[in-house]
């Protein structure tokens, strides 16, 4: 099964839809341990990753995720707002003008954009950062992938590891972004950003499960 | 939630709308993307002083643009850094040629976003640098941490910024005197209550009708510590003490270097105090708490550093970096030389400060 | 409460020396009697302006001691007007000889004690003239009333007079201008929250989460009425509307002619805006309200007074005159002439306004 | 019997205790229709008037009217400060020289406490004052001593009246101060300055009958 343009614009829908629900919770969780607007500010985002992706459908999936990238930066704010600006900027180079990815193609996007993410926030796994929710996760995308598992069920079981990378910040101590001032008061409270992160994985997995239903 | 707004969607855009037209002769204004500039930018010659941050910390930055202070100050969301493409649209229009000097408050967000814009700005032929504010000593240490959070320090900056700029400072030299006065400032600051963001409609934490909340930075974040509501006096001991008795601190600093057209790390070490300094003086109201209780501070503040033998040689009290109607307060004390000092006492003409 | 202060009784002996410290070189200050005048009075052969009024509403006055605007300025415990005694030290000190203008708001308190201090400070052989401010357009009468308060007004009051004074007007006409510049102002506030004092310890009065008080005072007196919540350009034109449709306002006026040594009658009438007026526009934080909201408030006043023809010439955005910590604002609008326009434009350096 | 002195200055004794006692009272009172400092500022005014007297004992009246009227003027501030410091710089021209007042004497003195205020002050009965208690309590005083009625009988018909006055500010509409900028809103609330003159009034008459009943 291969992932078109209208599967990753599903994708994008998604997430937006389902940040903008989650938008009063990842504002709360932020207001713990930041400055209470996380969730506000990626909703705004990808909301409007949406409408401009709503105004040019069909895009190779490098331009796609380019305008996608280009807007998360010049839209959200905010550390995450960067990071995962950085994310879809990362992820075009890879996509080039390509309109469809096999499971090796969409794997290659997917860790291109956390490189990204490494990159520009120099997070390390156990920083209590969305790194920690994209790490595990694509690892375990890979190896689902290497088992020869359908994407579909790779990326359920990606989505699960996401599940998990987020609920492992919640004792750890944050070492990067906002959360970092609280030193030991920042243990106890579930990061924001790796929240995020999770929904837009899940929203993945859900996103390509459904396309898999209709086929 | 009690404002002066007219609604969550709308009010930034509405404030800067009030600026403009209560400052025409000042301010020229942007709204899509948001920035605010000097009314005569590009000044002929001169290196253009760009600062930004994110709402709510008014009038911290646009209320510093004017001849002597900014060239060009991009307003984020409430508490959320700005946007590369503003800075780079602002950093362009101010740019005479000079070069562009872009003032950053030490936040991932922040240093994120700017550090893309150093690079677009450059990108499109302006000479560019950066400089660092990371004065808030309630972050003890960088190794385990985002670093210093940049908090009133930037006040002073960008005033010394701005009055070399004015005074024909080369590019280099007005980021060499800025992230000097940086590295010479510490703050800390304290909350009586919190603050409410428009878009959450409810404070953002939570304290007991005698709890206050310690070393908080400027975005409404749960600070150091909780403790219980104690006097002014007490309070202005603690806050000078630990910016007084603050160790030498030392950093990795990225800045942009357009000479060679890429970051540059270095390490940079902020001297404790010492009897004998002269220091600028800055009490700050966080928003909702009125300038009479700053005196009170002000009051201790220059008791203590009379009898440290540290002589407060300027001072500013007032709100001047604030976060929303937070009633607390922060003390910003920097370390000056006769080069500072001139251009802190240079002319200024912005909305906030004006001398 | 949760108030920077030390004790109820000693935070505005503190406050006095905080702003003694603060300001060197501008302000000299007694602490008993308590007043604050010029470091340099008194000035040879210039009027001396003083005012005064309960503390609590700072910058207002002490604020706006200094070159260009008050020479001395007499704060009573908070909200309570000052006495006799300070303002007869004061005059005393500041008098250079050419006499003594008195600004006074009409609050019966203020109004006795300044009557007072007036006849004393004649006593002295000080020459003394008084003018009234009263331009709260909040109250309707002056036949069933003590007649209409003073609010905002009093800041573009103090400023022309000061500057007329700088310029070497003789005290009558200071007196004269002062008064003219009175009776053409007019403003009008709201709340948003109460203001705690610190003897009272809570608030003075109680607002449900969705209340706030129209045509307050500056004392946290309840105001002309309550109403549900609304958005900032409504409250705006609610004000706005008051003011610019205030009808003519006469009342009489008992002010001091020294040629005579008496109190005389005088009956003063307040024409209403018309298109084509120039006024001065002054929106006010009560305290606790950030200076980011004002510009929201700014914003739909000037487009206001843009459709009804009224052109604002100059304006001033911020905490000029103010209830303690309170929420809210107030609008002040002086119809000016060229006369009054240049002494606004004069320099004046306080520590509340400097230009 | 006549009131010495000594009488004077417990009476002025009693006032500062009494008012100290009712200094939030009066402050409620105060934030009703006022600006919430009527107690607050009485209560110290009266306390210093106490301490400059204990300093001099066993001034002439007329001294010790003088000194509790200047100390007043300079202590409270507000209306009701420059009111009743006017009321003893009046009392004390009546009470010149004199160690002790007989009735008429105390009448006299009262009076013309009363005329300063009113003079100062320019309120009528039905303003909403102070002057709604001093008028009838000392119209009831006259009426009682005209009558023949001893002292402390007519200081006692005095204070009830005032009690009265202070009670019948309730329903006004206020007029003068503060309140009068309420409009209807000051109706139903007691006027604090009438209530402290009450208070004034009953330390009177209770400092007379403690007096009375020693001898
Ligand atoms: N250096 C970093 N690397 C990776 N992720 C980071 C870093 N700093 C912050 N984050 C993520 O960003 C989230 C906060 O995002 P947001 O609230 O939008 O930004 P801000 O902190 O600027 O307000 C954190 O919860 C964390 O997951
Ligand atoms: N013109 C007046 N004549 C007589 N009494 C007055 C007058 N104005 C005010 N008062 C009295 O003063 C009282 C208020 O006193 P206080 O609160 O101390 O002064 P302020 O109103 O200046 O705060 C009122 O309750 C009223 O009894
Ligand atoms: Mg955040
Ligand atoms: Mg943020
Ligand atoms: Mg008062
Ligand atoms: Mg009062």
């Amino acid at each position: 099964m291969m992932i078109t343009t209208a599967t990753i614009e599903t994708w994008l829908q998604r997430v937006a839809a389902v940040l903008d629900e989650n938008k009063s919770y990842l504002t709360e969780l932020d207001a713990a341990i930041g400055d209470a607007d996380h969730g506000v500010n990626i909703a705004r985002g990808f909301g409007a990753v949406v409408q401009k992706l709503a105004a040019q459908p069909g895009q190779p999936l490098g331009a796609l995720f380019k305008s996608a990238g280009m807007t998360l930066m010049s839209t959200v704010g905010g550390a995450s707002g960067m990071l995962y600006g950085n994310f879809f900027l990362k992820a075009a180079t890879v996509a080039g003008d390509r309109t469809a990815l096999d499971a090796a193609d969409l794997l290659a996007v997917l860790e291109a954009g956390r490189d990204g993410v490494i990159q520009r926030g120099r997070a390390e796994v156990g920083d209590k950062t969305m790194v920690d929710v994209w790490t595990p996760a694509l690892a375990a995308l890979r190896a689902a992938l290497e088992a020869g598992l359908p994407i579909a069920v790779a990326l359920e079981k990606c989505a699960s590891a996401a599940e998990e990378g987020m609920a492992a910040t919640i004792p750890m101590l944050a070492r990067k972004g906002r959360a970092s001032y609280l030193g030991e008061r920042s243990i106890g409270h579930q990061d924001p950003g790796a929240t995020s992160s999770y929904l837009i994985l899940r929203a993945l997995a859900d996103a390509v499960a459904d396309e898999h239903k209709d086929v | 939630m009690k404002k002066l707004i007219n609604s969550v969607d709308t009010f930034i855009i509405e404030q800067l709308e009030g600026m403009a037209l209560a400052y025409p002769d000042l301010l020229r204004i942007s709204l899509e993307p948001k920035y605010i500039v000097r009314a005569d930018a590009p000044v002929a010659g001169k290196v253009a002083v760009v600062s930004g941050g994110g709402s709510g910390h008014e009038p911290l930055h646009g209320g510093f643009v004017g001849p002597g202070m900014l060239d060009g100050a991009c307003p984020g969301e409430v508490f959320t850094s700005p946007t590369p493409d503003q800075m780079l649209a602002c950093g362009l229009e101010v740019n005479s040629g000079a070069g562009v000097l872009l003032i950053i408050k030490n936040y991932t967000g922040d240093v994120l976003s700017f550090e893309t814009a150093a690079e677009l700005l450059y990108g499109e032929g302006a000479p560019v640098r950066t400089v660092l504010v990371d004065d808030d000593v309630a972050v003890k240490n960088s190794l385990y941490t985002a670093g210093r959070r940049g908090v009133g320090g930037a006040v002073i900056v960008e005033k010394i910024a701005g009055g070399a700029a004015e005074a024909g400072y080369d590019l280099a030299q007005v980021a060499e005197l800025a992230q000097r006065v940086s590295i010479n400032s510490r703050s800390m600051g304290m909350a009586l209550t919190s603050c409410t963001t428009p878009a959450a409609g409810k404070p953002t934490f939570e304290l007991g009708e005698n709890e206050i909340e310690i070393g908080i930075g400027i975005h409404g974040e749960p600070g150091q510590r909780r403790i219980p509501i104690t006097d002014a006096d007490a309070l202005t001991t603690l806050l000078t003490d630990e910016i007084l008795n603050d160790g030498a601190y030392t950093r990795t600093v990225r800045s942009f270097d357009p000479d060679v057209g890429d970051w540059i790390e270095q390490s940079l070490t902020s001297a404790p105090f010492q009897p004998g300094d002269r220091v600028i003086a800055l009490v700050n109201s966080m928003g909702g708490t009125p300038v009479a209780e700053l005196y009170t501070v002000y009051r201790k503040l220059a008791e203590i550093c009379r009898a440290r033998n540290i002589a407060i040689v300027r001072n500013l009290v007032g709100a001047y970096i604030t976060s929303l109607e937070m009633q607390g307060f922060s003390i910003t004390l920097t370390r000056v030389d006769d080069e500072i000092l001139r251009f802190w006492d240079a002319p200024v003409h912005t909305p906030a400060l004006r001398w």
